[in-house]
């Protein structure tokens, strides 16, 4: 548990077919690593967007790895909506499983608690219900009036895989205020994560750094991987880097522009590292 | 010229429109509704009435959740979130948001990022506001073609929804019991037909329907001074856009 | 919010009859403020143990304040059985939900996520559910065979209490890795807290400290009581008292030597702050 | 005199039990059994085996958890924990266990602490070790007065249960098909008759009953080194009155 691995080593654990849950660009997104396991080109992902993706779902959709995307939303932020995304949704390329947040944080809470379901407000009367037939409406069983209530599965990904600021010798990771991959890590079978570098001291050393640790018990590798969310931001670290995600808006326009741009992108991690 | 710009108008209007909140959560990429909120909690702390907490999604130094992302939704659920905005691609006159995108679904031929939260926002904060700047019949349609949250819902808890909608022309009010909206006022410089041409949906609207109240010395000061300064620290681009447009103004 | 009051400000929140959550002794226990409100003696209170109580719920049992009292267990740890409690069980003086921990950190969690239940494994056959009837078994939505699971409501505290090493002048509390005071002051309508010290900074203003804090937003008022979890222990501050809660163990035994400990006690507390 | 204590037979048994774990969840109060998993732990180490990773619950130094009190029971619902130990007031022969107390409920003439986790933890944990030093009929009854968990569950998901008895006499395999125990051994010092007589529930027995595997010598001198230095740290007393009962033996 918590082995400190290459990027390689690291980026094989994404096998084809496998789930693979991602985490949002504010949460610290793998991106050199997601590099690597393009390299592996392992086919017929699910993608599961805790709660949503940016650039990196996109680039996965692009090389056409993905075969199922269960996800609130897909967005380039500033630089405007996910090119590749919107691409291949008008070609029905995969499989879409469009969600809303807090069901997402259910579906993982609920796989976190090893319980089939949890329960959410919300949702009755929204388009949603028409495509996730995997939610179900019941009945409140602790009302007497006619209370119809959603429950959504629990999700359990095979995979999770995020970018951290740190992890320490021992294989625990900090996550600050990122509580979302403690769940999304403790949902999963296994979790990969990347960091800008290893600490000697354990960081459950003191209340305070241990009280935003994922411990290593959750985690099964980790690489290191200096600047690893770049050109997205990693919290208290780096802020986006604006202009190459612009870039990659314009470029993945086409097939052929985000061919190009795909072909320099893994040269360019390193160079940014 | 009224001495204020179409923004700062809209931005006072979403000020009245929370009056009387606690607590109101905006997205980081929304800086005229976390303008609108700034100004109320600014008048508020100097009137001394009550205080107004504003929580930046995403944002590091004004956020003040510390348990992930799933806080907003839990603290939306326990009741102690006041307000929140939501726009949409396509709104109709039944307050139906689309966030999803056009045509059919889900081979939609313009695709938007997604639904986001608003299958259970729009359900649970007592005080949506729907805002959308674009005031035009492609977004204001008779039906939308995915509904990522209705506007009502019958038979089911739901103690949040419609409180208004507010674009770059026009306020309405939303009537949930007709499930129709109604036409409140119309920014200066638009007239009542104007709104009428660029809305897709059928709505109420008052014989004489008046201009929207204006923001007063007081407000604009404040805007102008205190707010604009809070902007720039999580808004810096828009926080210049408004001083260029004061200047131009002047 | 988090607005700053005295010791006996903060015990009037506990009104009669009202439903008031505590947590283990290992959380920190509000002593000092307990015995502010027995001061008070509020009546026919609903006492919710997260999950269990000690010194802190015999305490209330025996001065007769308690009506309901829902819990996974009573102890006095290494000083043995909850005296108090063994009696008020035996003559049947109060209304006793038994509980096990996981269903009552459910039951919060469902508070906190402001659904009408949760699901859980396990306590099917359990002698629980005899008098539990407030706890369901449902068929599970999500499966075609047979597949029981028990729900359990949610759980929403008038009033929680507990001590801590550290609030901020904002109204911020430091909880470190305990996390289920969150969970518990999130379910709660009103959430009070006693604190040894109150810090000029903001607990928000790192990262680090930032994960292991209560937001402002869900505390209604805090106190300054110095040692303020006496005799029991404060998490990173001050071990268990091993002799004063012997101590209390032995002269529990009889409501008169109750009487007599219960006489000193406010005063001692001073005495140890 | 066999050359070890009852208490280093126990602990050595407790480590043969959990043999091939990864993670065991052992109570602060609950010296044996940690010291048990603690010398599982060393002796892979020395082998080469698979890492055993402790958790002590309560433990501010040796908790591995950060998400609070709830954690032991996701991590267990995920499948991390492999062996948890539990105990009761009372134990039956269909190993139902009774945390709650004795006589009619609610109204107990005697009354225990309170079910803890153990209606969940039972369930849930592949191997859980019933473990009670006082081997006498008032704890090992015919039928317990509560069932706070019980032994065996039909009809329902149940990945976890009872995996062996462990007393301060003897060790007792459970078949789960059977809802029965079965005499595997008596420690030293004991006979069959003595558990029979002790016993307050039936359970088969083979005809002739084997002693408790000794510990090996190289178990020994690892529980009284390496292991004794690290109970230390967070069982003070009782690596004391281990040492003690050393120097009495020698």
């Amino acid at each position: 548990m918590g082995e400190i691995v290459s990027l390689e080593e690291l980026a094989a654990e994404v096998q084809p077919g496998c789930k693979l849950a991602v985490p949002a660009d504010y949460c610290g997104v793998a991106m050199s690593a997601t590099a690597a396991i393009i390299a592996n080109r392992p086919k017929n992902l699910h993608v599961v967007c805790v709660p949503v993706t940016g650039m990196q779902g996109d680039m996965l959709i692009g090389e056409g790895l993905v075969g199922t995307l269960e996800t609130s939303a897909v967005t380039l932020g500033e630089a405007g909506g996910a090119p590749r995304f919107q691409d291949a949704v008008r070609k029905g390329s995969f499989k879409l499983m469009d969600a809303t947040c807090p069901a997402v944080h259910s579906g993982l809470i609920a796989g976190q608690k090893g319980v089939p379901f949890l329960p959410i407000r919300g949702i009755i009367g929204s388009d949603l219900l028409k495509t996730r037939t995997d939610w179900k409406t019941i009945q409140n069983p602790f009302s007497d009036e006619e209370d119809p209530i959603i429950v959504v599965p629990a999700i359990q990904p095979d995979v999770s895989i995020f970018h951290a600021p740190e992890a320490d010798r021992f294989g625990n990771v900090r996550i600050g205020r990122r509580r979302e991959l403690l769940t999304m890590a403790q949902a999963s079978k296994a979790t990969i994560v990347t960091v800008e570098r290893i600490s000697e001291e354990s960081l459950l050393k003191t209340e305070d750094s241990a009280a935003g640790v994922l411990p290593a018990l959750y985690v099964t590798k980790i690489a290191v991987a200096p600047r690893g969310a770049w050109p997205l931001p990693l919290w208290g670290e780096y802020g986006v880097d604006t202009a190459e995600v612009a870039r990659y808006a314009a470029m993945a326009r086409t097939p052929e522009g985000f061919a190009a741009y795909m072909d320099g992108f893994a040269r360019r991690l390193r160079e940014a590292a | 010229m009224p001495g204020y710009s179409n923004r700062e108008l809209i931005i006072a209007t979403i000020a009245d429109l929370l009056d009387g909140i606690r607590h109101v959560a905006v997205g980081a990429s929304s800086p005229m509704p976390a303008a609108g909120a700034m100004l109320l909690r600014a008048r508020n702390e100097i009137a001394k009435r009550e205080r107004v907490r504003i929580s930046i999604l995403g944002s590091e130094e004004h956020n003040f959740f510390t348990n992930g992302g799933v806080e907003l939704f839990d603290c939306t659920a326990q009741g102690r979130v006041d307000a929140f905005f939501l726009g949409g691609g396509q709104i109709d006159g039944e307050a139906n948001i689309n966030l999803v995108g056009t045509g059919d679904y889900p081979q939609t031929e313009v695709r938007w990022p997604g639904c986001f939260g608003s299958a259970f926002m729009y359900y649970l904060v007592p005080r949506v506001i729907l805002f959308r700047e674009e005031h035009s019949p492609r977004v204001f349609v008779p039906k939308v073609d995915y509904i990522s949250a209705p506007g009502v819902s019958d038979g089911i808890v739901r103690p949040g929804g419609p409180h208004a909608l507010l674009t770059g022309m026009a306020l309405f009010d939303f009537d949930k019991q007709k499930k129709r909206f109604s036409l409140r006022s119309v920014h200066h410089g638009y007239t009542a037909a104007d709104v009428r041409a660029a809305t897709g949906f059928d709505y109420d609207a008052p014989e004489n329907v008046p201009e929207t109240k204006a923001p007063s010395a007081e407000n604009l000061a404040i805007l102008r001074g205190r707010v604009t300064e809070e902007l720039s620290e999580s808004y810096p681009a828009f926080a210049e856009m408004l001083r260029g447009e004061r200047k131009e103004a002047a």
